[in-house]
């Protein structure tokens, strides 16, 4: 893989920016050129997709067919909610060309719907393969680590491939390359809350409490995660659980990118690390 | 509803075509057994000969009943799976398709020659089946009986 | 050596041996190939080979007196040897009763027993080259609209004598008594000529689904000109499309009509 | 000269409503060879019959048509007719102008000229109808079951009952099947062993059983009345005439870690071991995979402390052939792996066990002598979850049907935890209770009223285990319309029940169809449930379908009874619709010989005086053919015809439908 | 004869994802999986149900539920929904007719606002700042005090931009977002 085209998506901008940081790091430090997509817009996220049949296919297939233009195979959209949308899409294009067309009348761009769309963990899992693996040269040796795959992660049919949607194990060889131990545990694949940050955050606290209770009592160090609307749950929302009386200890949350970045020896500051709510400054002191 | 449709079309056409339906005995024939038991209506011309396995069925029956002035010939048995000899479909099938694509390469006329699937639960598909045959080949018109290779028109 | 001086070598060596006590071959006949059976080694240097050699001698093996003299030797270029396998396969051949002198494509194999044969056509002529005239005719018959095509057939059949010259000439049509015989029941009419030469024609194309070889011989020996590889290539074609299935390659070969997979096409069924 | 009869039914106005049958009957007195034709309201009354009787009598018939209802209805009435008036019943034949003309017509002049022609076309046919004799072939009065568990065992013993011989073929050491390690049965909570054992003995001992352990079904040839079943008896190194089953080989066996497969895996067996202290026989085998003997060439104690000498190393497979007359299938069940279900942990978690361990936990045999405790850490469960429909109704992972005893063995697990662990809590969660059968919804009333076990309605979605070793169960109760969580300290999951793996290939052995999910098919689903589309080989148990132990018994008896039937005449009667070859223009290409379905073509030699073969032509085993005809179709020289349905017979029917005669008015000529 | 049938729930339900909601035989798996279940009025295997009663009782409760609008759409219950249905979905296509045809409960007016102002953001810039988002939403749903805590760490973080960032073919959007709210290319 010499290079890939790279669809950020609006969360990466902000909220998920260590995300953004970390990808970009560990693809330089891999050799492979990120190749963002000119003019991208926003795919639309649950909102679209709550309200408006048309709107939730139309804004990720305008993605889709500007990649097409711009003469790009392969697309990263490291977040989560981002890849489900470009991906169902794509899935459903393919399943109903007659929509296909409709679409292009819609929105005035021709698309083939030739372009594949890969996700954070698949494109981790390739760059290790790819000889990432080999530069791993400061591995955080023996921390326990969760491995919280969410929802869009782990589930959707056609959309998460290879993976078993109750047991996935996609990340537990990167953190195993960063030296780490994944431990088993049970709400790998739950709910943090996802999209209701802001208009149910007490139910975001509820789930999100929960998945960092199971965490703890499998003997977690940290999680894990690969999607920013988890990590900005599980790791924005701590103070707001303790104060519900759902948590005491913080619990570190890291994006798997940035857990390899560590492994990989690269700065905290620049992967983002210090940007955190709850401190994983002081994981990257375990990185030998 | 099939009926009075059909009558009206005879009243226009004047032609009334003769088909001969080759049929085993454990599958088709109990299917148009079973149309008949729920009182499915289907046009009047079709000529049922059992046989007791579409295994049994050898295509050149086929010109032989061409030969006999049918206009048309259905050949139809259990659906795949389903032989009550275990395989004599699967030996027809395999027949069925070469001979098939012989005589569409010698001129005979797509609409003479139908093969079908037609369970013992399958009545409905059974009377569909024939009403639909009967269309066809009504509009195909008659089957010269003196030059199988010509449509006579 | 040339070919027909290592053919002549190995048929004279053979009949010497008494390895085989008939040689089928070809010669010269007033500057045409016709075939011969040759008893005696002295005759060897009558035997010639060329692409004249249109003549399918596998098609000698059903007759009494070639049976009679077993084992015997048969000049065969490849699709001959192929209509020598499938007649092994569908055992109308005892086992060590034909050696094949195997003429090759511009080159000669030797005397081969039938399993070696089989080999050969499976490592050297697995893909013979299609003949593209052919592939035009039947091309060109089924791009015809179905009136065009039905006037065309009925006026080649309408040709037809049913003199049986290509149930002669082909090795495959070895029943004694060909369904054509049959008269309780008659299967082919001799009442009315156009059911009968429709009914024989189609029958005859339809018996060699899956054992014709497309020798040839076949249209070669009708003296009225039909156009019978038309439909032998037509049922070929269908025969290996569908079903993935080419003559005379495997003496183990089972019949293509009497074989089924449960895969095979079921599109055309409704 | 043909003297065929016509007899034209108007079965009440079921048929003359749409059909002239007086018309009818005048054309078809016209037709050749037609000396008598007549109609009647009822052919197949008594007095319709006698009309038949009588005419075949009086005008001399050499053929008969009876012009009605579909020959499926009455064929063999009419043909018994023709018999008692001393006429070849193959003589007579069925025009179907009822279900085939009168019921699907209303056109009443289309109708009749459809129907005139059906009766000419099978004229045309019974003219060249040859009076058939049937079939007989001799009778192998021995049944092969095969299958040792309780279905197998009560079709073995009485079919031993009624003095014929049984070979009873069990795969494992030991007869018994599932049954053997049921703790309590229901609806009646009388203990599995006790009833079983008995009949296990019994068939043991019996003198018209031989009992074949440690055998496995190799190969089956041959047709109803003459099978030949290839048994392979496996090595068991244990010579059974020497071994008293006295047990010094296994108390003194170095390995002692093997999980017990009758106990479910809850207790651990040696490498020479007997299944059970019930197992019949009683004498152990030596578990190849895991002697040090057999395997790394060493030990040999048990040989050593073996007073008798019985243990035998050199032991080998051998292949015994039987014959028999009949086969019953009875290889029973297996229980579906709920490892497929991730989100029930996929089989990862210890204190979440199957059915089957709940019984050998709750057994007085079972490892914990019948006491409820958990795997894991042998604890008394507080709190038990039963999940019913595990892998059951499950389109998705697991299988589309009901598996029908999981409600009934689920509340008497229910029931038997509640009798042993008081105060404890026994939650069944369920999606709907089928308790039909004599004494089983009362019994499932009882385990919820009388034994407090908590039924909820509602599937389980996860199953984990927390970290302070809690067991979360969250399911629904979609009756109260909310989710449900419990923590259980054990969970029972109801799994599916499903054919045996290896079943398909011995339904492929035999030629006995079986359905999607690979339980074996019956020849009728109403009709002939204990019957296989193969004459001669019968259904007993769950290798058809799951059921239960009284299901099991009934279908095993009745399969018994068929096989006793069959065994009643020393020789068998047959269809005699059968291929012949015409032997002087057979050209011998085999075609037919690779074709036939029942394998009832093979290479005939013709010799001439001197015992030389001339020629080599194919011939038919009667006893083999089926009848389907297919040989007929793939032979050029149309060297085969098909008795009853011959190539000239057809040919007439074509010909009968011709232009000149057909019914239907063409080409506007009307 | 077929007499037409009024277009209920379930037929556009069909109609829009292939879906038969007749298959579902009321397991519940749904619910008992469902991680948002406490925060709903009907349990998904009720809605299941309600969309198999139908009439227009049954689709005055479905289209006014909260349950749509809390539905977190993790997929739980379609991953292991044993007649292999998708009962969030079916959710999906409730929830846009309950918006369209404006019958959503006013209860649900946080989370409307929400979609709403995250739209609108989209709809002006091509892209969603999480900043111009927050802005539109307390403006829209008046609950100005929640999660104020939070601003200052986020800005410190570079979590929240005052700047929003258009894109150049914002314009491009506008006019799909103009057509789809016409009734799109249908």
């Amino acid at each position: 893989m010499k290079s890939i085209g790279y669809y950020p998506g609006c969360a990466l901008a902000c909220s998920g920016i260590e995300l953004d940081l970390s990808i970009r790091a560990l693809s330089g430090l891999a050799g492979v050129e990120l190749c963002e997509i000119a003019d991208w817009n926003c795919c639309g996220a649950s909102s679209a997709h709550s309200t408006g049949h048309e709107l939730a296919v139309a804004l990720p297939y305008r993605v889709l067919a500007l990649a097409e233009a711009q003469g790009l195979t392969e697309i990263l959209a490291p977040c989560a909610s981002c890849f489900s949308r470009l991906k169902g899409t794509l899935v459903r294009l393919r399943r109903n060309p007659e929509m296909l067309e409709r679409m292009a009348g819609l929105t005035g761009r021709a698309c083939r719907n030739s372009v594949s769309v890969v996700n954070v963990v698949e494109y981790l899992g390739r760059l290790l393969k790819e000889g990432l693996a080999g530069k791993l040269t400061s591995p955080l040796k023996g921390v326990k680590v969760a491995a919280y795959y969410g929802c869009l992660l782990s589930r959707g049919e056609g959309i998460v491939e290879g993976e078993d949607a109750e047991n996935p194990t996609g990340m537990e060889a990167a953190i195993q390359a960063a030296g780490c131990e994944a431990v088993p545990w049970n709400f790998a694949t739950e709910c943090c809350g996802g999209a209701f940050s802001l208009a149910k955050p007490e139910a975001v606290v509820d789930l999100s409490a929960a998945v960092l209770g199971d965490a703890e009592q499998a003997g977690a160090q940290m999680i894990v995660a690969g999607c920013p609307m988890c990590h900005s749950n599980l790791d924005m929302r701590q103070r707001a659980m303790s104060a519900a009386g759902r948590r005491t200890r913080p619990m570190p949350i890291l994006y798997l990118s940035e857990l390899l970045g560590l492994a990989a020896g690269i700065a905290p500051k620049t992967i983002g690390l210090d940007r955190h709510f709850t401190d994983a400054m002081s994981i990257a002191g375990r990185s030998a | 509803m099939e009926k009075t449709e059909t009558i009206a079309e005879n009243a226009r056409a004047g032609f009334e075509p003769r088909i001969v339906a080759f049929v085993c005995n454990w599958c088709t024939y109990a299917g148009a057994d079973l149309a008949g038991t729920s009182r499915l209506q289907y046009a009047p011309n079709v000529r049922i000969l059992k046989l007791p396995c579409t295994g049994r069925i050898d295509p050149l029956l086929v010109l032989k009943a061409f030969e006999g002035g049918a206009d048309a010939v259905l050949v139809s048995g259990c659906h795949p799976g389903d032989c009550h000899y275990t395989s004599g479909n699967y030996h027809a099938r395999r027949r069925w398709s070469v001979f098939g694509k012989l005589l569409a390469f010698a001129g005979i006329d797509g609409r003479r020659l139908y093969f079908s699937w037609v369970s013992a639960a399958e009545g409905q598909k059974f009377a569909d089946l024939i009403n639909s045959i009967t269309k066809e080949v009504r509009s195909a018109g008659p089957f010269d009986p003196v030059n199988p290779a010509r449509r006579r028109t | 050596m040339s070919i027909v001086d290592a053919i002549r070598a190995d048929a004279a060596g053979l009949l010497q041996t008494g390895r085989a006590k008939l040689v089928l071959g070809y010669r010269n006949r007033q500057g045409r190939r016709a075939p011969i059976l040759l008893a005696d080694a002295a005759g060897a240097d009558q035997l010639v080979y060329d692409a004249e050699c249109r003549q399918n001698l596998a098609a000698y093996l059903r007759k009494p007196e070639v049976r009679q003299q077993f084992p015997v030797a048969v000049v065969a270029g490849p699709p001959v040897m192929r209509s020598l396998v499938m007649l092994s396969a569908e055992s109308q051949i005892p086992a060590g009763a034909v050696t094949v002198l195997a003429v090759g494509e511009n080159e000669y194999h030797g005397a081969l027993d039938l399993a070696a044969t089989a080999q050969l056509l499976r490592e050297k002529y697995a893909d013979p080259a299609p003949d593209e005239e052919l592939l035009r005719r039947v091309r060109e018959v089924a791009a015809m609209s179905e009136e065009e095509r039905a006037a065309f057939w009925t006026e080649q059949f309408s040709k037809c004598t049913r003199c049986h010259a290509c149930r002669s000439a082909c090795p495959g049509c070895y029943c004694q008594w060909c369904i054509s015989k049959r008269n309780v029941p008659q299967w082919i009419s001799t009442a009315d000529l156009s059911h009968g030469t429709f009914a024989w024609n189609i029958t005859r194309a339809f018996h060699h689904a899956g054992r014709c070889t497309l020798c040839g011989a076949c249209e070669a020996a009708c003296p009225q000109g039909l156009p019978l590889m038309l439909l032998n290539a037509c049922v070929a074609e269908c025969v290996e499309k569908e079903f993935g299935h080419r003559t005379g390659y495997d003496l183990e070969e089972k019949p293509l009509i009497g074989s089924w997979r449960p895969e095979d096409d079921d599109g055309f069924v409704r | 000269m043909a003297r065929v009869g016509v007899f034209i039914c108007h079965c009440g106005e079921n048929i003359a409503r749409t059909v002239d049958v007086a018309a009818a009957a005048a054309a078809a007195a016209k037709m050749p060879g037609v000396v008598y034709s007549a109609d009647y309201k009822y052919m197949c009354s008594d007095p319709g019959q006698q009309l038949v009787r009588k005419a075949i009598a009086d005008h001399k018939l050499t053929g008969a048509v009876v012009a009605a209802c579909s020959p499926r209805m009455h064929e063999n009435t009419f043909r018994r007719a023709a018999a008692a008036a001393g006429m070849n019943p193959y003589l007579l034949e069925m025009a179907n102008v009822r279900e085939h003309c009168s019921w699907v017509h209303s056109d009443r002049a289309a109708a009749t000229a459809k129907a005139i022609d059906l009766i000419r076309v099978m004229v045309e046919k019974v003219k060249r109808n040859r009076g058939l004799r049937t079939i007989t072939v001799p009778v192998e009065p021995t049944a092969v079951v095969i299958g040792g568990g309780i279905a197998g065992i009560q079709a073995a013993l009485d079919i031993a009952a009624g003095g014929k011989a049984v070979v009873l073929i069990e795969k494992s050491p030991s007869l018994g099947g599932h049954m053997a390690r049921l703790s309590e049965t229901f609806p009646t909570l009388d203990c599995s062993q006790c009833i079983l054992t008995p009949r296990m003995v019994e068939a043991a001992n019996h003198p018209n059983i031989t009992l074949m352990t440690s055998s496995e079904v190799e190969s089956v040839g041959g047709f109803v009345g003459n099978f030949e079943v290839t048994v392979r008896r496996k090595a068991r190194y244990v010579d059974p005439a020497k071994c008293t089953g006295c047990g010094e080989c296994w108390s003194k066996c170095p390995v002692k870690n093997i999980p017990s497969e009758f106990d479910a895996g809850l207790s651990r067996r040696t490498a020479i071991y007997r299944a059970s202290p019930q197992a019949v026989p009683n004498q152990p085998v030596i578990d190849a995979r895991h002697c040090l003997m057999l395997t790394k060439g060493r030990c040999g104690v048990c040989a050593k402390v073996c007073p008798r000498g019985a243990i035998n190393f050199k032991d080998a497979d051998e292949l015994v052939k039987v014959k028999a007359g009949a086969i019953v299938l009875a290889t029973g069940f297996e229980l579906w792996d709920h490892s497929a279900y991730g989100e029930y942990g996929g089989g990862r978690i210890a204190d979440v066990i199957d059915g089957f361990a709940f019984e050998r936990l709750a057994s007085a045999s079972g490892p914990t002598a019948g006491e409820i405790r958990r795997p894991s850490d042998g604890a008394e469960p507080k709190t038990v979850v039963f999940v019913q429909c595990c892998g059951s109704r499950d389109e998705k992972a697991g299988v589309a049907y009901c598996s029908k005893i999981c409600c009934m063995y689920t509340a008497k697990h229910a029931m038997l935890y509640a009798h042993k662990v008081h105060g404890g809590r026994a939650v069944v969660f369920y999606m709907d209770v089928r308790s039909a059968g004599k004494g089983y919804d009362e019994f499932v009333r009882r385990a919820i009223e009388k034994d407090g076990a908590e039924y909820i309605r509602g599937r389980v979605s996860k199953i984990y285990r927390r970290a302070d070793g809690k067991i979360m169960v969250r399911g629904s109760d979609t009756l109260a319309g909310t989710p449900v969580a419990v923590e259980a300290d054990m969970v029972v999951l109801a799994d599916a029940v499903t054919p045996r793996p290896d079943a398909r290939t011995l339904a492929r052995m035999l030629g006995v169809a079986y359905d999607a999910d690979g339980f074996f098919s019956e020849a009728h689903p109403k009709l002939r449930p204990v019957e296989t589309a193969v004459a001669g080989v019968y259904l007993a148990g769950a290798c058809q379908g799951p059921k239960d132990i009284p299901e099991s018994v009934a279908q095993a008896s009745a399969a018994a009874a068929k096989t006793l039937g069959l065994f009643a005449r020393p020789k068998l009667e047959r269809e005699p619709i059968v291929a012949r070859v015409n032997r002087i223009t057979c050209a011998h290409c085999r075609a037919c010989i690779n074709a036939c379905p029942y394998k009832a073509i093979e290479d005939f030699n013709i010799l001439d005086r001197s015992g030389k073969v001339i020629r080599v032509v194919a011939n038919v085993n009667e006893g083999l053919c089926q009848g389907c005809g297919t040989c007929v179709s793939v032979c050029r020289s149309k060297s085969v015809d098909l008795d009853g349905f011959t190539d000239e017979q057809v040919f007439l029917q074509i010909a009968a439908l011709g232009p000149e005669e057909s019914g239907v008015k063409s080409r506007g000529s009307s | 004869m077929n007499v037409a049938q009024p277009p209920t729930l379930a037929r556009i339900i069909r109609e829009a994802t292939g879906l038969d909601v007749a298959r579902c035989y009321q397991c519940g798996k749904c619910t008992a999986g469902c991680p948002m279940a406490r925060y709903m009025d009907l349990m998904p295997h009720q809605i299941m149900r309600l969309v198999q009663l139908g009439g227009a009782p049954a689709e005055e409760k479905l289209l006014g539920c909260a349950t749509l609008w809390s539905c977190a759409g993790c997929l739980t219950c379609t991953q292991r929904c044993p007649k292999e249905l998708d009962p969030a979905g079916v959710m999906d296509v409730l929830r846009q007719i309950s918006y369209d045809r404006k019958k959503t409960s006013p209860e649900q007016k946080k989370v409307l606002a929400f979609h709403r102002a995250f739209l609108k953001t989209v709809e002006s810039d091509g892209r969603m700042s999480e900043f111009s988002l927050v802005r539109r939403y307390k403006m829209a749903s008046r609950d100005f005090m929640s999660d104020v805590a939070l601003a200052p760490a986020m800005f410190a973080r570079g979590k929240l931009k005052f700047a929003g960032h258009k894109t150049p073919g914002r314009k491009e959007v506008r006019r799909i977002f103009a057509v789809c709210r016409k009734g799109g290319g249908r």
